[in-house]
């Protein structure tokens, strides 16, 4: 009934693949979160960029299906990056070690100049 | 505390309903002039620990209550999270970190705890003889 | 209705926490899927009746309860306000409009039940037995 | 303890006294919206406009005490004016007949037209 509003769409810019994530990151999310990484992993993708808008509602539980994602980043030799996460976001995102493994980025202009910077 | 409780909220163990108590808590902590950081670790910390009442201690049973008791002091909000305790806590050790978990040698899940431990100023499970499982979570007004 | 209700919120009979009674059905409320405007109007017209139940039926101690109730149908949300009815509510006849308040025949006051009437589907006092007062807000879910 | 935060202040332009209100406006409001009014009215305001910040909580014990501010403008011959209601509260005061009383503008800008168009 108070199931969650997310969507989760795909796209490319630059040579990096986007997936944009707006709404709440919970424990539902994984089907539709690992779908569109399976997605753009499938279609070769090399650097991936979790987008977000300001979420306002990220738990644990969505936290522990982005780890999975690391996982599998690490496992297919990608670069992951992440932004539009509000500053508490960000914070979480550091407390739970996800900043070692994926560059967090202000905003999405910012990510694309850091993997292009990356890779050159 | 000995005080009677100021606002209490009550809902069914569903997931979703979080969200109603992490918006009801944060406006409340908000009248009480809480910063706006603050009202956001507060969010997190008790949406947590309502998907642990729900999840745990209530085994997702929609027609087991989780309850949640707003106290405030001068000094002080707290807030005491109380399911039925289908499942007792019982601390479990330490809590992995993101390396174990990326190596596959833990589970994805269990860093509600540990999260909310660092997002207040105080938080655990209390002793009761009520059968439930109580949680409870101290933010301590700071003077501006 | 008969059905349990989903999410229940009690605080005492002080002036200020119908402000987070407004902001935790508004949450709620949100969160079914009703839009903007149908919110504001649910946040304006409970507010009203909570802060009836706070003066009149509880007669500002903050000692008593108010009890907001939501239960959710296929078609409506009913909320159920809840005080202790040390003033029981009485029908008093015909609202005053602002014409006989601006020339000094009625008091100024005297205007939520009538707002709160326009804003939701259906609004009104329900009998019951256990001494307080019973205020029912409804509101019809529109498919869109 | 969780009493209003209410801030009631006055200034002038081109003849009109504004008495902004930002906060709720509730029974709490009485004093600090009585003084505002008697401290213009005491310097000869004629137009008075009450500029909202699109504010989020206005009951209606606070429009009792704006219904009391109409019988003083009218007593006293002065011209009311309301700015900066979000589309509800807009809504409200034509609900209360509030509406026929005080015109209604979107924002300070269009009041302090509609004033000086009054006047020529
Ligand atoms: N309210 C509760 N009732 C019973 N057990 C609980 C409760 N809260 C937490 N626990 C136990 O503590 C463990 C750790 O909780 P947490 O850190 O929130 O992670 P997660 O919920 O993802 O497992 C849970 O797996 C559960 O066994
Ligand atoms: N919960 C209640 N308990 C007892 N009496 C009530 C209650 N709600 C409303 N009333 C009665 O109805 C009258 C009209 O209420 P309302 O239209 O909200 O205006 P106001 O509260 O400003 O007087 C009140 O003055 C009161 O006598």
């Amino acid at each position: 009934m108070l199931e969650d509003e997310l969507s989760v769409s795909t796209r490319e810019r630059d040579g990096v693949a986007i997936i944009d994530l707006v709404g709440d990151v919970t424990t539902f999310a994984e089907e539709k979160i690992n779908s569109a990484y399976a997605q753009v992993t499938g279609q070769g993708a090399k650097h991936i960029l979790l987008n977000f808008r300001q979420n306002d509602y990220i738990n644990s539980a969505g936290i522990a299906i982005l780890i999975g994602i690391v996982t599998e980043v690490n496992r297919n030799n990608q670069k992951l990056g992440v932004s539009g996460l509000s500053q508490h976001f960000q914070k979480i995102f550091r407390m739970v070690g996800l900043a070692q493994y994926a560059d967090i980025y202000q905003d999405e202009d910012e990510a694309i100049k850091g993997f292009a910077a990356a890779t050159t | 505390m000995t005080s009677h409780p100021s606002m209490e909220l009550s809902f069914p163990s569903e997931l979703g309903y979080e969200k109603v108590a992490r918006e009801a808590v944060a406006a409340f902590a908000r009248r009480l002039g809480c910063d706006r950081e603050r009202v956001e670790d507060l969010k997190t910390a008790l949406g947590e620990a309502c998907i642990n009442a729900i999840e745990h201690g209530n085994g997702r049973t929609p027609g087991l209550r989780v309850e949640v008791s707003c106290f405030v002091a001068d000094d002080r909000l707290e807030i005491d999270v109380h399911d039925r305790g289908l499942k007792r806590y019982e601390a479990s050790g330490t809590v992995a970190g993101i390396d174990l978990k990326l190596r596959g040698l833990a589970p994805l899940r269990g860093m509600g705890l540990m999260m909310i431990a660092q997002l207040v100023d105080e938080a655990g499970f209390t002793e009761s003889s009520d059968g439930g499982n109580h949680f409870r979570l101290v933010l301590y007004f700071r003077k501006i």
